[in-house]
């Protein structure tokens, strides 16, 4: 409850009270993420420690939350960026930060709950802060951006709602996890409660044809906006995807496993031809989540146990590379006023110790050995192309068209001839930089350490799965 | 303490200081740390050389950690000192710490210096985590990671965008090739459960594998040779790779790192012997990049290009040998080659560096006599690559066509053309180069210079190497048993690597020829740019035309590859993105308010329109549900 | 009962003591007896108090107060005190107007508590006619004229066809008391075939219903009247109404629930119809107030579906459905009253609001709560409303969350000039309400968001 | 005095009282005027109320229920009026027209 | 229809009388006829209640409805000035889409009960509709509709006042206006 409460109360201390220092700010969030660190004890349990519960509806719905070992990083995921992006929002969006806290808390109840109607509650209470922050503090009118960002992603929603409802109704009108889990479907049931949800998954993660929201909103938020969104927000429908979807609905699985899988290796080389040729830094980093998630999506449907903790853990690093790069992007845009490459480059020339950071962070996305993309990335071409080799080489073309993207972008920007008029950058901007370089580094060289985390609980996972199929995966 | 801890450790030490602090250092400082760091690595590998001998199959080991566990798929950071790593490690320690002495020259005028040595030490610690990994996922971030030092390197002077493109073409067309390992990775942990070599390569040993899967994982993993060893089809980045500086060139894009396919190829030696076809594609891919890449060679103006290409086609010449299954000669011609390149390279650099950058050969001339150690070393170098007799590429490639010349005949007659190519093209640059008139209406000739003694001395150094290298692995006829090399190999190999009977005779004919060769290639080289003196025109045109131009390849896949890509992203974006779907998506809202201005009409103010539709509600729920219901 | 007699007693008290004084003095009067009603009420309803005795006069099967129903009642004098409390006074002279508010909302409790089919009527009527006068208050008002005129003659039309319904009712049951006629189905099911003169009936009463609570296609009044009325005068109707209009259809078509499956072969397409026209004429909508209105629409098209569920189990959720929607619409009509002054009457208008924190914030929850967005009491009302008649029907679920879905695009539409920094040119700065106005607008905040977050206070209401 | 007519059945009633709704409704439609508009609307709850009184007598109700209705009707129809044509002067005097098909300025 | 024969002659005439003055309602030019006319329809449905033993209803009826409200309309109309055939005759368009919307619902219905059959009441008893039966319904079981009409009256009366009253500041407004104009 903790999780909750904390932001909740960091958030209506920075709506209300006028403190101005990002430090403070910072120091906010890094509370829940101190707290979160003195609990890895019960982030340690597989099956999940029950932290609160309480009735909240009817005999239906009850508040429960559990952290079990996949919450805790999912947890740690969150309380994790928080920080960093608090610490880069400018000093005119101060109030950003209140909305980010909401989120916060709305993301750690996403990720703790453990009842379908509380599921979706916090769901879309993560939701509600990130469209006002896109819509609030863009540069520009972003209102059809973001009404149709909300509106796609609502949609989603809402057809999980109702796939919920259907499945409540069939388990005897509870909403508890275990009760959900536990209800035997017919066949067309399953696929249409599994459809309902995959569809907000889909939308939020997003998996190609579902992606149309993306590109657009990310470039016309707020870098901060973009950061929560892709660092945060889109780790919600990959949660969603092996804790909601997969166990309640496995009969589906079968179903709609090959339709998926298809859909996101369009989406991972799709969004990489296109970042190839955008001019748009921020459109070019909305490109590449796209063809990053969508081999998290396709890993965690080939159910196998290198798709599923390497999903996990491509999860972190593609939170963590996605906000440096928008960080990056940030600086640049600050100090420069402009994100196009067209008009931009040399910035090595003067800012030597950032064009490192920048390296880091570009190599680390592009998934270099000894980086932080690497072995996520591994894990999961694995396990797509255990399932099906063609998917696998398929799928294996996003290292390339990555390097060629992500090169194209450091090139353009930091190398060459010009000399770009550029104020300097400050130690407040370099702090949250520097972290995630660091992690880049990190994780590249011990994996293993974030991978221990986890795997037990996605050892449970997969057993309730397979369980729910009837057929061992 | 495990010496391959300090091997790997001490480039890498040198990596980060000069990384770190190299731009607070004093460049000396900067030069000798790079340079000692590589050194020690190279003792220290010369140090265990007694241990790593022992007659049985003796090899150092060090496991770090875990890195990633998968179910029962444990990939381990953990290294072997070995007979094949230790070679290689030789080489690249060793050329290694000669082309750092001679980068302190080189480069002491750059800005970059410290950042220089930091990439070049980063460059070797990386080869040598790729020679030194004892699992494909060792070596698999070794061979990534020279491929971004390569980037990095080929791009080192980053104001200049050509350069950076030359770079960004480098990494990629690397990525290609690293695909196809990774992919054959994933096909060995399917099929083996592991990555480990001293896993993997027993369970081939035993012959329970199918032919065909392991024809596809050698395939995959010939993929990732053709990339990093350019070898068609990926070969166009190699001489782009020159716009880095030239010790550069000498030692990754000569030496080392080009050398990783081959290699892995000698690593999995086991794996490829057993994939016949696999072997049969290697050779022909290696003969055509080797004759290509020759012909491509004759019509080169810039005189790293020229090197550039006769890298490639000595690569070709590689790998023909590993398709014969002549592992230890391919291996045997990598260290020749590893001396003469060099030395080529940095002779090279050496005349760019006397000329103030000037490096079109058709504005040279008579460099002979202003720069004498440079010359005379890059004749012996010359002489090397040429086949010379008893110079130690007279002995590699030697040991090459033989092999060739027992498997295949048609293969052999090509080979040997490109020899003869070879000769030509070689001498050609050397005649240019160093004979003749000055040329060069810019540059006043007084101001050529030689270049200082540490850029000289590891000429010497290498010019002495190509000299003598033949003796590593002299030919039977010599030695009347194995060569060394192939001995100093032979306990590495579970399947042991086919020996070629050949009776005397027929091995002196070859051996005819290869002087012959040798001998018509310079006179034909003489002829035209000695005695005639004719210096190249600025386009050829016909067939030399197509040379220079080097067959068209890189428009070739400009048309049909990145151009298309081009399109295919603007069209996705712009049309599929933006319009299709999105009038699909979005769509529906346009169509809503369509519909919701058609209300407009219903809801248009009338009282009686009102009342006359409430009273055709009415009707309608009353027939539908009484009368009809 | 008790809040029928206060409410008439506050409304003639008014009349004659604020007679010839401006509106906003005697306004209090009536506010006070509005908020003791809802109080009392509530507390009769939830058992602490008992007025029955002193309404044993009053035959049980007239005009009769369950727990529901006095809980509903409460919320009507809530909401009408909420209404007076919010929307601001006129400073004419003269209490007329508050005394026809009370009134009307003397005849949406009749409605409440009619147990009877003469009772129905006369409180749809009671509610109705004043509200015709109300709708034309501002005699010079062209627009309010033609307001009066519309809806005046379009429910003197609907009145009769209601009426109409009643007699065949009565003429096939042979009684007006509700119950009875309940009875007497509940025979004829046993023997098959309905009465077709109960069929009728049943039919042409909703028709009068479905007119009161604008349903597509009864609906067409709302909009334009909406527009031409005072806006306390439109909210009074969006919320008033459709809170007693809904209450009295659910008692109607309960009193016909052994014909259940019939009425909702026929009630179920005109949800849906209400739910998907309703939001799509909102989308296009270039007014606020019509915005507002057909809102409001769409609504009565989610409150439809609640008709076709076993009622007596099900009450809550109506309760909360009509609690949380008049609190969404009362704040969303106040801050489209507050910022229209100035004759914007476009979306536009909201660029002044960003000033404004405390306006800001509930624009930001009403129009959350009213799209149904979780952590409000909104997303609680329509999630149960729409699980319950999930069991019912699916398709029809399905499409209501389709129309939830496109009703975001116009909830969220003042958003844009409310918040976007973007946007930031001339903004007016309008005066702030007096304290008692604030107060009132931050308690509508709190219980949505607190009843939304801890929806079992809901369940322990009704 | 129906028994008098012994084959006149409530049906017939049924249908006369539906005749003239409908006639009313006829007029709704099609007048512009709005008092004859209104008049029409009075003349629609007349059917109601002529059907009302035919079933209370055809059904014997002691209570009378139906016509205690005709008289809540008769109530509620004069109140009815009187608003009515309040809001018809008031419109008159602003518009000086009576005609409803004027009154279209409140539209999408 | 051969059953119409049938039917008691008072019935028919009375019937007939009511259908067609309601027609002529509907249909005359001139609001003062259709009130007349309006009327007319009154007294017959009067002479129906009679026959269905509703007296006191008859005498209301004739009194309420005929009386005071038909003579507030012409009042009305007579202070309007509308006596005239002012009304702009409608399209024949509008005619035919009337009569068929009003026809259908009486088709609709028609067909319905004929579909169906109507179920035949119980005998008549005796004294229903007399006053001094009504007044006991009225002031027993009624009580509460009864006074509670008077809210009805006593809002439709202030509305009436609150309508038809003119504020001092509409006239102020009248006069700026003329003084414009002028």
């Amino acid at each position: 409850m903790e999780f909750i409460l904390i932001p909740i109360l960091a958030s209506l201390i920075w709506a209300f009270l006028p403190i101005k220092s990002r430090w403070i700010a910072s120091g906010l969030s890094l509370i829940s993420l101190v707290v979160l660190l003195t609990k890895y004890n019960q982030g340690s349990f597989p099956d999940g420690l029950v932290v609160f519960d309480q009735p909240w509806l009817g005999e239906s719905v009850r508040f429960t939350l559990v952290i079990d070992q996949i919450t805790w990083f999912m947890l740690f995921l969150t309380q994790l960026l928080l920080p960093i992006i608090v610490l880069s929002v400018k000093d005119q969006n101060q109030k950003l930060i209140a909305w980010a806290f909401l989120m916060q808390a709305g993301l750690n109840g996403v990720f703790m709950a453990q009842d379908g109607l509380i599921f979706y509650l916090f769901w879309e209470l993560a939701m509600i802060p990130i469209y006002f922050i896109t819509l609030q503090f863009s540069e520009k009118d972003n209102f059809v951006t973001t009404i149709r960002f909300f509106i796609y992603t609502f949609v989603g929603s809402l057809a999980m709602l109702a796939s919920l409802i259907y499945l409540a109704s069939l388990s005897g009108g509870s909403f508890a996890y275990a009760d959900l889990l536990n209800t035997q479907l017919s066949h067309a049931q399953s696929l249409i409660i599994g459809g309902g949800l995959l569809l907000a998954f889909a939308v939020k993660i997003p998996i190609f044809p579902f992606h149309l929201w993306q590109a657009d909103t990310y470039t016309n938020s707020p870098a901060q906006g973009s950061m929560l969104l892709s660092g945060i927000m889109l780790k919600m429908g990959l949660y969603g995807l092996i804790r909601w979807y997969m166990p309640l609905a496995a009969e589906s699985i079968d179903f709609y496993q090959p339709i998926v899988m298809t859909l996101a290796v369009v989406g991972i080389i799709y969004g990489g031809i296109i970042a190839i040729r955008q001019d748009d830094m921020k459109r070019i980093t909305a490109y590449s989540s796209l063809s990053h998630v969508g081999l998290i999506a396709a890993g965690f449907f080939t159910l196998n146990s290198s798709g599923f903790n390497g999903g996990l853990l491509q999860m972190l690093v593609h939170g963590l590379n996605v906000v440096g790069m928008f960080l990056i992007i940030d600086i640049i845009q600050k100090n420069t006023n402009t994100r196009n490459l067209s008009e931009l480059g040399g910035i090595a020339s003067k800012y030597k110790f950032f064009t490192v950071l920048f390296f880091i962070i570009v190599i680390g996305t592009a998934a270099a050995p000894l980086t932080s993309g690497f072995p996520g990335e591994f894990m999961l071409l694995n396990s797509v192309f255990k399932y099906n080799s063609i998917h696998g080489v398929l799928s294996g073309l996003t290292i390339i068209l990555c390097a060629v993207y992500m090169l194209r972008i450091f090139q353009k920007s930091a190398l060459g001839s010009n000399e770009i008029a550029m104020s300097e950058v400050s130690f407040v901007d370099y702090v949250p930089l520097i972290i995630v370089a660091f992690s880049v580094l990190f994780i590249g060289l011990f994996p293993q350490v974030i991978l221990e985390i986890f795997t037990l609980s996605v050892e449970k996972l997969m057993l309730d799965i397979s369980n729910a199929k009837g057929v061992l995966s | 303490m495990n010496p391959i801890i300090l091997i790997l450790g001490l480039p890498l030490l040198g990596f980060l200081i000069n990384g770190v602090l190299g731009s607070k250092l004093p460049k000396s400082v900067v030069g000798a740390i790079g340079t000692a760091s590589v050194l020690g690595a190279f003792i220290i590998a010369i140090l265990n050389w007694n241990i790593i001998s022992q007659p049985e199959n003796n090899s150092i080991h060090l496991d770090l950690f875990t890195f990633l566990q998968i179910d029962q798929l444990s990939l381990k950071v953990a290294f072997q000192l070995d007979r094949l790593s230790i070679w290689m490690t030789l080489i690249i320690t060793g050329i290694g710490t000669l082309i750092h002495l001679y980068s302190i020259s080189y480069m002491k005028e750059d800005d970059g210096f410290y950042k220089f040595f930091a990439y070049l030490n980063f460059f070797i610690f990386n080869m040598l985590l790729l020679v030194l990994g004892s699992n494909f996922l060792m070596m698999f971030f070794g061979w990534e990671g020279v491929g971004l030092c390569s980037y990095l390197l080929i791009g080192f002077w980053y104001k200049n965008e050509d350069y950076g493109k030359a770079a960004r073409k480098a990494f990629i067309m690397n990525r290609i090739g690293d695909l196809g390992l990774l992919l054959g990775m994933f096909l060995i942990i399917s099929q083996f459960g592991s990555l480990d070599y001293s896993v993997v390569f027993p369970q081939i040993a035993t012959g329970n594998t199918s032919t065909s899967m392991l024809t596809a994982i050698s395939l995959l993993l010939f993929v990732g040779a053709t990339g990093k060893s350019a070898q068609i089809p990926l070969f166009t980045w190699l001489p782009d790779a020159m716009a880095g500086p030239t010790p550069v060139s000498a030692l990754i894009h000569a030496a080392t790192m080009v050398t990783a396919g081959i290699y892995l190829t000698v690593r999995c030696q086991v794996l490829f012997a057993l994939s016949p076809l696999t072997n049969e594609i290697i050779l022909w891919v290696g003969l055509g990049t080797a004759v290509m890449a020759a012909l491509i060679g004759l019509k080169q103006n810039d005189i790293k290009k020229v090197l550039a290409y006769s890298t490639v086609s000595q690569l070709g010449f590689m790998f023909v040998a590993l398709g014969t299954g002549a592992y230890s000669t391919a291996l045997f011609h990598v260290t020749t080659h590893a001396f003469f390149k060099a030395l080529l390279f940095l002779g090279a650099g050496s005349v760019i560096h006397g000329m103030h950058h000037e490096q079109d050969i058709r504005h040279m001339g008579g460099l002979k006599s202003k720069m004498p150690l440079t010359h005379l070393t890059f004749l012996i170098g010359t002489l090397a690559i040429s086949g010379f007799p008893l110079l130690s590429g007279f002995f590699s490639k030697d040991e090459i066509l033989t092999a060739v010349f027992l498997h295949n005949k048609v293969a052999y007659v090509l080979l040997a053309g490109s020899a003869l190519l070879t000769t030509i093209y070689m001498f050609r640059l050397y005649f240019l180069t160093f004979h003749g008139q000055y040329r060069n209406h810019h540059h006043a000739f007084d101001k050529v210079h030689e270049s200082p003694m540490n850029m000289t001395l590891p000429l010497m150094v290498l010019a002495l190497l190509s000299i003598v290298g033949g003796a590593l692995n002299l030919p039977t006829y010599v030695t009347h048993s194995d060569g060394f090399l192939l001995s100093w190999l032979k306990p590495l190999f579970i399947i042991p690597q086919s020996i070629h009977e050949i009776n005397h005779n027929t091995e002196y004919v070859l051996i005819g020829i290869a002087v012959l060769i040798f001998v018509s290639g310079f006179l034909i080289a003489r002829n035209i740019f000695v005695s005639k003196a004719t210096v190249p025109a600025e386009n050829s045109t016909g067939l030399g035309g197509i040379l220079q131009n080097k067959f068209y390849v890189d428009e070739f896949y400009n048309k049909v590859f990145v151009r298309p890509l081009e399109i295919t992203s603007s069209v996705l974006h712009d049309l599929i993105d933006g319009l299709i779907l999105r009038a699909f998506t979005f769509g529906i809202f346009p169509m809503l308010k369509l519909v919701g201005r058609l209300n407009k009409k219903v809801q248009n103010g009338n009282i009686e329109m009102y009342l006359l539709y409430m009273v055709i509600a009415i009707v309608l729920l009353l027939g539908v549900n009484l009368i009809f219901a | 009962m008790i809040g029928i007699a206060l409410v008439f007693f506050g409304g003639v008290v008014t009349l004659f003591l604020g007679l010839n004084k401006a509106e906003s003095k005697s306004l209090w009067i009536l506010r006070f007896f509005m908020l003791l009603s809802a109080v009392l009420s509530g507390a009769e309803s939830q058992g602490w108090i008992d007025f029955s005795t002193l309404f044993k006069w009053v035959p049980s099967h007239m005009l009769s107060f369950n727990a529901f129903k006095l809980s509903m009642v409460s919320i009507l004098s809530f909401f009408g005190f909420f209404i007076l409390s919010l929307l601001p006074s006129s400073q004419k002279k003269g209490a007329d107007v508050l005394g026809l508010f009370a009134f009307a909302l003397t005849g949406a409790m009749m409605m409440v508590g009619s147990q009877h089919l003469v009772m129905l009527f006369l409180g749809l009527e009671v509610l109705s006619i004043p509200l015709f006068v109300l709708a034309g208050s501002e005699k010079e008002d062209i627009y309010g004229n033609e307001a009066a005129m519309k809806y005046f003659l379009m429910g003197a039309f609907s009145t009769a066809v209601f009426l109409l319904g009643a007699a065949y009712t009565y003429g096939g049951s042979g009684t007006l008391v509700l119950a009875e006629i309940q009875m007497k189905l509940s025979f004829a099911a046993h023997f098959g075939e309905f009465p077709v003169l109960l069929k009728a009936g049943v039919i042409l009463m909703s028709v009068g219903l479905l007119f009161k609570v604008s349903a597509v296609p009864f609906h067409f009044w709302s909009p334009d009247v909406y527009e031409g009325s005072p806006n306390r005068v439109a909210t009074f109707m969006a919320v008033i109404v459709k809170v007693a209009g809904f209450v009295a259809f659910a008692q109607l078509i309960n009193t016909f629930s052994p014909m259940q499956i019939w009425i909702n072969q026929w009630i179920v397409p005109v949800s849906i119809l209400t739910i998907l026209a309703g939001n799509i004429a909102a989308l296009v909508q270039k007014t606020v107030k019509r915005t507002l209105a057909y809102s409001s629409i769409s609504h009565a098209g989610y409150l439809l579906l609640f008709l076709i569920l076993p009622m007596e189990e099900n009450l809550p959720i109506l309760g909360t459905y009509l609690l949380s929607y008049g609190l969404g619409t009362i704040i969303l009509f106040y801050l489209m009253d507050k910022y229209s002054a100035d004759g914007e009457k476009s979306f536009e208008m909201y660029k002044n609001i960003r000033n404004n924190k405390i306006d800001l914030a509930a624009l930001v929850i009403g129009s959350l709560s009213i799209a149904g967005v979780p952590s409000t009491i909104g997303f609680v009302a329509k999630y149960q409303l729409f699980s319950a008649a999930f069991s019912q029907n699916h398709y029809s679920v399905y499409l209501a969350l389709l129309g939830s879905a496109i009703s975001i695009a116009y909830y969220f539409k003042p958003f844009r000039y409310a918040l976007a920094e973007s946007n930031e040119v001339d903004v007016k700065q309008v005066s702030n309400d007096g304290l008692f106005t604030q107060i009132c607008l931050i308690t509508g905040m709190l219980l949505i968001i607190s009843l939304g977050l801890l929806p079992m206070i809901t369940e322990r209401i009704f | 005095m129906l028994n008098v007519f012994h084959n006149l059945e409530i049906s017939h009633y049924i249908y006369l009282s539906t005749v003239l709704f409908s006639i009313g409704l006829f007029g709704v439609l099609f007048r512009r005027n709005a008092i004859v508009l209104l008049m029409c609307i009075e003349l629609m709850l007349n059917s109601v109320n002529l059907l009302l009184a035919a079933f209370t007598e055809y059904m014997g109700d002691a209570n009378a229920n139906g016509q205690m209705f005709v008289f809540f009707i008769m109530v509620v129809a004069a109140a009815e009026a009187a608003v009515g044509l309040a809001i018809l002067v008031m419109v008159y005097r602003n518009t000086r027209k009576t005609d409803v098909s004027f009154l279209d300025q409140l539209k999408d | 229809m051969s059953e119409i024969s049938s039917l008691p002659l008072p019935f028919l005439i009375l019937s007939f009388i009511t259908i067609l003055s309601a027609l002529y309602v509907v249909t005359s030019k001139n609001p003062v006829h259709s009130v007349l006319a309006l009327i007319l329809t009154f007294f017959s449905i009067s002479a129906h209640y009679i026959l269905l033993n509703a007296q006191f209803l008859a005498i209301v009826n004739l009194m309420v409805y005929a009386g005071a409200i038909m003579v507030l309309f012409l009042f009305v109309l007579m202070l309007l000035n509308l006596s005239k055939e002012s009304e702009p005759i409608k399209s024949n368009l509008w005619g035919i889409a009337a009569s068929i919307a009003a026809g259908m619902v009486l088709i609709t219905l028609t067909a319905a009960f004929q579909k169906s059959g109507i179920a035949v009441m119980p005998a008549p008893s005796e004294g229903i509709g007399l006053v001094k039966n009504l007044g006991r319904v009225l002031m027993t079981e009624y009580l509460v509709p009864f006074e509670l009409s008077g809210i009805l009256f006593i809002s439709a009366m202030v509305g009436a006042v609150l309508l038809g009253k003119r504020d001092k500041n509409s006239e102020e407004l009248v006069d700026l206006n003329n003084k414009n104009n002028a």
